[in-house]
C-alpha cells in the first residue's frame, strides 16, 4: 500500500517531492512553488493510496456490519485512532475522539466540556493569536452560557505574553484555558508545558489548538500534561474531513455528548437514550471512514520521516527564508519569536498583500494574503493582511530563493 | 522592462499602477450621496461620494479608502468615467463593468458602453483571477448602493 | 476525469459494475455479492478518479487563497453546491449547506432552527421508523429546550400512519415535523408531499430525511415544499465525511449558526463577530474539499444513469427478491408497505438474524443484521433485529438468487 | 453434508448448533450470586447465576437470555465448565476463552486450562468474525460481573 522509499537519517527533500505528485504540476506556465502548506498540504502517495485501496478493494460502512468487508473496513478506520493514539502519546486509545476537523474539535469542548461541565461565572482564557476557530466557538459559548471570555496578550515580538497569562489566571475563575500550540501567522510556538503547569496550578483546564504545531513537532500530550489537544488531517498530508481531539479520559467521561444520532448510543428509546462509551460517544453517524484510512496513512507517512530529520529541515528552511526576505528593502516580517517554525507572515511597503500574492502567483508561487483566519492578531500589529509563506517537508531551499527574487521583483514594480 | 515583468504586467497595466498610486479624486463630498463599501474577507474598504446636478447627471464623483491596488485604481477610473451619467447609466455600466470584471470581455456592451469599457479594459485582467473580481467590483457596489440610498455594500 | 461508458436508455448493468472495482472482489473464497449498500454505497471509478484528480494535480486549502491552486480548488468544491443543488432541484445553491453527513444535517436543524427558533412548548413529531440520527438530536433538543417530543405511529403493514400524524398535528403546537423519506428497515416510502401539506396546514415546517430516498428516487424539494431535506454523500455512491442539508432561504437566513470558527464568519473581535451570509455561516472550518469534489462526481454518475432507469432496475430487483424470499419457508419479509423501495428487512424462524448473516457472509454475501438503528422500530414490530438485504444500481439478479440459495442453506442448516 | 455445507460448520460446528438449541443449565438459581449482560449493539443479553460451595468453589452455574446461537452456546458451555472451579480459576479460565475467542486459540492456557478449553474450542472460530467475539464473550463477562458482585456487565 506504500511504496515510499524508506527515509532514513538523512533527509532527501527530492526523495520527498517525489511522493507527492502534484509537486510537478506547473502554474500559469511555471512550475508549481507552493508555499501555502500551514493553510492545507499536500498529499503523498501513500495517502493518496490508502484512500483508493479502500474504495476500491476493501470498502463498507464501519461498526455495525457482520460481514468481511465491514469488519476490516472497521479494523482499518479504528486503526486510525491507534496511529492518532500514538502519534499524540495518548494515554489510551479511546481519548483519541475522531472529528472533522480542528475546528469541530474545539465546537466540540466549548459545548460538551463548556455548557456540559463549566458553570456560568467561570472564565475562559484564550489569546490574541487564535485562529477565528479558537475564538468563535468562546465567543458563543460566552454568550450563551454566562462565561467570561479573557484575552491573553501577545509581545510586539509575537510571543505570547506569560505575565498577561498569569494575570488572567490569578483570580481562580478561569476554567478553561484554550490556547494555541503554534501561531498560524507569526510561527512562534507557545510555551505549552509552562501554560498547563501555571492552568493547572490556578484550578484551570487547557485546551492546545495543534492544527500548526502538531504538523512540525513531536507533540506529548502526556508530557504536556494537557487536557484537550486538537488537529487537522488536511495540514498534516492527511485528507479533508477529519481532525483528531484528544481528551483526558476522565474529562471525556464526564461530558455530555456533542451530537446526538447513530454510532453514539448505547440503547435508544423515544423516553431516553443511553449514550454510547467515550469516545463513541462524541462520534455521531456515519465517521469519516475513508479520510480515517487516510489519515492513518498521513501519520504513518510522518512517522517513518521523522520529527527530529523534519523539524531540522524546516528548521534551515525557516533560517534561510526569514535571511533572504529580511534583505529585501521593504520588506518587513511580522514577529520575531524565538522558538518560531516554518511560517512567515510579512508585508511589502507601498504594496498590499493581495497584490502581492497575486504577483507571486503570475510567477507559479502560492502564498496566502489575508487577515489568515486571526483578524484580532492583525488588528494588534496595526495590520489588515500580510502575505505569509509557510513551509512542509517537501519544500526546498530553490523554491525559497524562488520566492525571494520575484518578491524582488514586485518590489521593484511597486517603487 | 524584462520578461519577467512582462508577466506581471498583464494583469497590473501601467493604468493601474498608475491609479492605484495616485488615486483621482480621492477626497470626500459633502452634501453627496454616500455609501460605504466593504469586503470583509479581504479588508478591503472604501466609501464613494456622488453629487447629482442637472437633469439627475452625476456632476461629480469622488472617493477614499484604502485596500489593494486593484481595488483603489479600479475606484479611481470609476469616479472618472461616471461624470455625465445619469443614474440608469450609470447602473448599466456597473452591469457592464462587473461582466467585463468577471469574464474579461462585454461583448454586448459595446454598443452603449464602448468608450468607457475601453478606459476600464485594463482591469479586465483580473477575470483571470476570480477572487480578485471582488477587489475590482466594490467600489462599484459601493456607488450602486449609494445611488439607492442604501448606506453600504459588501462583497462578501 | 470520467471516462465511464455512457449510458443511455438501457440499463446495463454488467456495464454499471464494470465501474466498481470493488466488485470484483473475493470474499472468503467467494466472489463478494453485496447487499449492504442501504449501510454505504460502493464507489464508482469516476467518484475515486475525481478525488484522485483533486490530491494529485489540483488541491489547495478553499475560499481564501488567492493563488490558482486555492482558486480551481475553490471552484471544483464549490461546483458540488451547484450540483447538489440541481440534484434536490433547490431554488438557489444558497439553499445547500454541505454538512459531515445526514446526521450532522439533522442535528444542525436541531441547534439552529430547534433551539434558535423554536420555543419551549412547541413540538417536533418524528415516527416510529425514523433512524437513530432522526431521533437523538430531537430528544436531546427536547432536554435542552423544553420542547415535547410527539410519535406518529406506523402501521403493521409498516406504513407511516397518516391519521396519526393528522391527530398529532391537530392542536397546532407542532412546530417541526421530522420524518424520513424512506425507512431504513422496511423500505418504505412515506407521502412527502402530503405529510408536508398536512404540516404546512397545521403551521409547522417539515424536515425530510433523504437518506436513503434521495439515493433511489428523484427528489424535487421544491416540488415537495420541503422545508429541510437532508442526505448523505456515501450512500449516493460518493466518500464519506459529506452530507447535504437543504433548507429554504428565508429560514436558514433566520437561524443562529451551529459551529463557530474559521470560514463561517464576515469580521471577528474579541467583542462580537459577525455570521458569514448563508450558507457559509452554518459551513465552520476547512470544509470537506475532497469529499465536495467526490460528491459532485457522484451525483453527476447518478444523473448520467438517470433515475427512471435506476428505479426501474431497482423496482424488477426488489419484486424478485421479493417474491424468491417469501418462497423460503421460515422467511418473514417484514413490512408490505404498498410504495417501497429496495431494502428488505427478514427473519429466519429458529436463527437469529446474526447467526444468519455470519453465515450468508461465510458464503461472500454481505447483509446486515441487527436493530439498524432503528431500535424504536424493531421494538414496534416486537423484534430484537433483522437480517437486511438492500440494493443499488450495480446489483443484480443473480445476486438475489444467490442470496435465496443461500438463505435455504442456513434454513436447513438450523431446521 | 454437501461441501456449501461443510463451510458454515467452520464456524457453527454440530456442538454451537446443538448447545444453542438446547442450551444447558438453561434456569435461575436462587440465593446466587447474579448479574446480567448485555450487548447493546447487536441486543443479545443474558443473566448468569453462581452458587459457591464449599471452599468458594462454583457448586452450580446456570443461565437465561436470548440471542444468537454463538451467544446461547458460549454461555452454556461456560456453565458446564465453570464447576468445580475457584473463584481465581474461573476468572483465569475467562481471560483464556477471551483469548481464544480473540486470537482463535490461547497458546499460554494449555498447561493450566487444557481440557477446559478443548471443550470451548468449538467456539475458537468467532476469532475470523470480529463482530461475533462479544457474542462468545457476553456470558463470560456476566460471570465476572457476578464473581465481583456487580449488578451487570456490558460488552458494547
Ligand atoms: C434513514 C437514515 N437516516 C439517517 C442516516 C444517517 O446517515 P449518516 O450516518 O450518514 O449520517 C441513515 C443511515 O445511516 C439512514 O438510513
Ligand atoms: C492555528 C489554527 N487553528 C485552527 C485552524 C482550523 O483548522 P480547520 O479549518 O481544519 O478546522 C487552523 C487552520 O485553518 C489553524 O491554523
Amino acid at each position: 500500500m506504500n511504496d515510499a522509499p524508506p527515509v532514513t537519517a538523512a533527509f532527501d527533500v527530492q526523495a520527498i517531492r517525489a511522493q507527492f505528485p502534484i509537486l510537478t504540476e506547473t502554474v500559469r506556465g511555471r512550475p508549481l512553488v507552493f508555499l501555502d502548506s500551514a493553510a492545507s498540504a499536500q498529499k503523498p502517495r501513500a495517502v493518496i493510496e490508502a484512500m483508493v485501496h479502500a474504495m476500491e478493494r476493501q470498502y463498507a460502512n464501519v461498526h455495525r456490519g457482520l460481514h468481511w468487508m465491514s469488519e476490516r473496513t472497521t479494523e482499518a478506520y479504528e486503526a486510525c485512532r491507534d496511529a492518532a493514539a500514538r502519534f499524540l502519546n495518548a494515554g489510551s486509545r479511546d481519548e483519541i475522539v475522531l472529528t472533522r476537523n480542528s475546528t469541530e474539535g474545539i465546537n466540540l469542548v466549548a459545548h460538551s466540556y463548556g455548557r456540559g461541565v463549566m458553570r456560568a461565572g467561570q472564565a475562559v482564557l484564550i489569546s490574541e493569536m487564535e485562529h477565528h476557530s479558537n475564538i468563535v466557538p468562546w465567543q458563543m459559548l460566552r454568550d450563551a452560557h454566562g462565561v467570561e471570555l479573557r484575552v491573553a496578550r501577545v509581545t510586539e515580538a509575537g510571543e505570547l505574553d506569560m505575565d498577561s497569562v498569569a494575570a488572567h489566571l490569578a483570580d481562580g475563575k478561569v476554567g478553561l484555558v484554550a490556547i494555541t500550540h503554534m501561531s498560524n501567522v507569526l510561527g512562534s510556538y507557545t510555551p505549552a508545558e509552562r501554560i498547563v503547569r501555571l492552568a493547572h496550578e490556578a484550578g484551570a483546564r487547557v485546551l492546545l489548538d495543534g492544527s500548526q504545531a502538531a504538523v512540525h513537532r513531536k507533540v506529548d500530550v502526556q508530557a504536556l500534561d494537557a487536557d484537550f489537544y486538537v488537529f487537522t488531517g488536511h495540514k498534516l498530508y492527511g485528507p479533508t474531513g477529519i481532525g483528531v481531539l484528544y481528551g483526558k479520559a476522565e474529562l471525556l467521561d464526564r461530558m455530555p455528548p456533542f451530537l446526538g444520532g447513530g454510532d453514539m448510543i448505547s440503547t435508544v428509546s423515544f423516553e431516553r437514550s443511553e449514550w454510547a462509551r467515550v469516545p463513541h460517544k462524541f462520534e455521531a453517524g456515519t465517521p469519516p471512514i475513508l479520510e480515517g484510512i487516510g489519515l492513518k496513512a498521513a501519520i504513518e507517512w510522518v512517522e517513518r520521516i521523522g520529527f527530529p530529520a523534519m523539524e531540522a529541515h524546516e528548521r534551515a528552511l525557516t533560517d534561510h527564508a526569514l535571511a533572504r526576505l529580511s534583505a529585501i528593502e521593504g520588506v518587513t516580517v511580522i514577529g520575531r519569536a524565538q522558538d518560531r517554525g516554518g511560517v512567515i507572515s510579512f508585508t511589502l511597503d507601498r504594496a498590499h498583500a493581495h497584490d502581492v500574492a497575486t504577483l507571486l502567483d503570475r510567477q507559479g508561487i502560492a502564498v496566502r494574503a489575508g487577515h489568515h483566519c486571526a483578524e484580532p492578531l492583525m488588528r494588534r500589529f496595526g495590520l489588515d493582511s500580510t502575505a505569509r509563506a509557510s513551509f512542509a517537508a517537501y519544500t526546498t531551499r530553490t523554491e525559497i530563493d524562488a520566492l525571494a527574487e520575484a518578491l524582488t521583483r514586485v518590489r521593484t514594480f511597486f517603487a | 522592462m524584462s520578461e519577467a515583468f512582462e508577466e506581471l504586467r498583464d494583469l497590473y497595466q501601467e493604468v493601474i499602477l498608475d491609479h492605484g498610486r495616485h488615486p483621482r479624486n480621492f477626497r470626500r463630498l459633502d452634501g453627496a450621496l454616500h455609501a460605504k463599501g466593504e469586503n470583509p474577507m479581504c479588508g478591503d474598504k472604501v466609501e464613494v461620494w456622488l453629487k447629482l446636478g442637472a437633469g439627475e447627471r452625476i456632476e461629480d464623483a469622488a472617493f477614499q479608502g484604502r485596500g489593494c491596488a486593484i481595488s483603489i485604481a479600479s475606484a479611481s477610473l470609476m469616479t472618472e468615467v461616471l461624470r455625465g451619467k445619469t443614474r440608469d447609466q450609470a447602473r448599466s455600466l456597473a452591469d457592464a463593468f462587473r461582466t467585463l470584471a468577471r469574464t474579461g470581455a462585454c461583448p454586448v456592451c459595446d454598443a452603449v458602453h464602448e468608450e468607457d469599457i475601453e478606459r476600464l479594459q485594463p482591469l479586465a485582467g483580473v477575470a483571470e483571477y476570480p477572487s480578485r473580481v471582488k477587489c475590482a467590483t466594490l467600489a462599484w457596489h459601493a456607488m450602486e448602493a449609494a445611488l439607492k440610498g442604501e448606506g453600504s455594500a459588501t462583497t462578501e
